[in-house]
């Protein structure tokens, strides 16, 4: 198991994690060059298809590189 | 119409999980064609609606339970958010616009749903619990040019 | 020791909720002071039996409900996951490295799940279902640096 589990640090294709404010980076860029390609604001899957990761990484990502949305912890923190 | 997916998540009342919640829920709405800008606004909405279960409903009580219902149509998206708390007399009241019974909150929370989703409705019994359900519709726009 | 969070996730058997189940629980993991690295191994660990709990426990059936369960203490986390499908007959025989029942397959899910977490439990009866419980233990080191 230890070694399984070394091979797997070293070696996996589903740990290509970049950090989040990476992702967050790419998203914005993405949606951009997007806009101007179609016209109009492109949905989350079109984003994530285009960047290579799932809808919902990118969705945490974003949530993760961002100040709080809500007025509740604004006023809270 | 017809139900795609759906997913209940049911966490403790405790400040931390109003941004789980918001994020939990933007996950799962993703599924559908929404644009980064809904998914915002979709996270607002359920902030201000779990911020009022735990402040509200349970009075900043932390070990009480609070319920969100996602539920996805062809392209329309159905949440709820459910507490066990204090109940809404008068729901009238509680959504005109800087209306609060804390006078240190601002009341718009409703104000910010109602803007932010397309439909709200709230059922709630004194002494029983509310339950907030908001929709919001799927940008047509990005449907069609598929 | 202390339970300081905890979260219930119940969603449909398709294969679109594993990206969903594997992300919400990472999110709420992250409460804890773990490093991303963990969190990665975290999603993979779920996303195996969330993998499993539809392809063998409910055979592709989509109509059919999963249960996450998180609990988050001190310093230990613990996922169960939970199906009311076929249940596995001979649980030792399950967890043999590259042991399967559907012959294209790796076999290595449970492999997988043991080498990611700290400790793996299986609950399961014939006809009834599966619970699958994950614990991980949080890196000490980083809480010490703080
Ligand atoms: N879940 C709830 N349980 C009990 N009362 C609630 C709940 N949600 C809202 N309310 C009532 O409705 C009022 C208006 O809510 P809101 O518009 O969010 O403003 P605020 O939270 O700033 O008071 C609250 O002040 C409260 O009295
Ligand atoms: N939730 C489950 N319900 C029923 N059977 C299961 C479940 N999870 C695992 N199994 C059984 O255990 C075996 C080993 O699982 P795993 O190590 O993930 O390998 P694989 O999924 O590649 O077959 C499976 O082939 C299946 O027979
Ligand atoms: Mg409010
Ligand atoms: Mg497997």
């Amino acid at each position: 198991v230890g070694e399984i589990r070394r091979f797997l640090r070293d070696d996996n294709p589903v740990k290509v994690s970049r950090s989040v404010k990476e992702i967050a980076y790419k998203v914005q860029q993405t949606k951009e060059r997007l806009i101007g390609k179609l016209g109009r604001e492109p949905s989350i899957g079109e984003v994530a298809e285009e960047i290579g990761l799932s809808k919902e990484e990118v969705v945490i990502a974003l949530e993760a590189a961002q100040s709080p949305t809500s007025i509740y912890e604004t006023l809270h923190q | 119409m017809l139900l795609k997916n759906q997913v209940t998540i049911s966490f403790l009342s405790i400040s931390e999980n109003v941004a789980f919640a918001r994020v939990t829920t933007a996950a799962f709405a993703s599924q559908l064609e929404f644009t980064i800008n809904d998914l915002e606004e979709i996270k607002v909405a359920v902030s201000e609606a779990v911020a009022n279960a735990i402040v509200h409903g349970y009075n900043n009580a932390e070990d009480k339970m609070i319920t969100i219902e996602v539920k996805l149509y062809g392209n329309k998206l159905e949440i709820a958010v459910i507490d066990e708390g204090t109940g809404i007399p008068d729901i009238k009241q509680a959504l005109q616009p800087s209306f609060s019974t804390d006078p240190e909150r601002m009341g718009l929370g409703f104000v910010f749903m109602q803007s932010f989703m397309d439909k709200l409705k709230i059922n709630s019994v004194p002494g029983k619990g509310t339950k907030v359900i908001m929709i919001k519709n799927c940008n047509s726009s990005i449907k069609m040019a598929q």
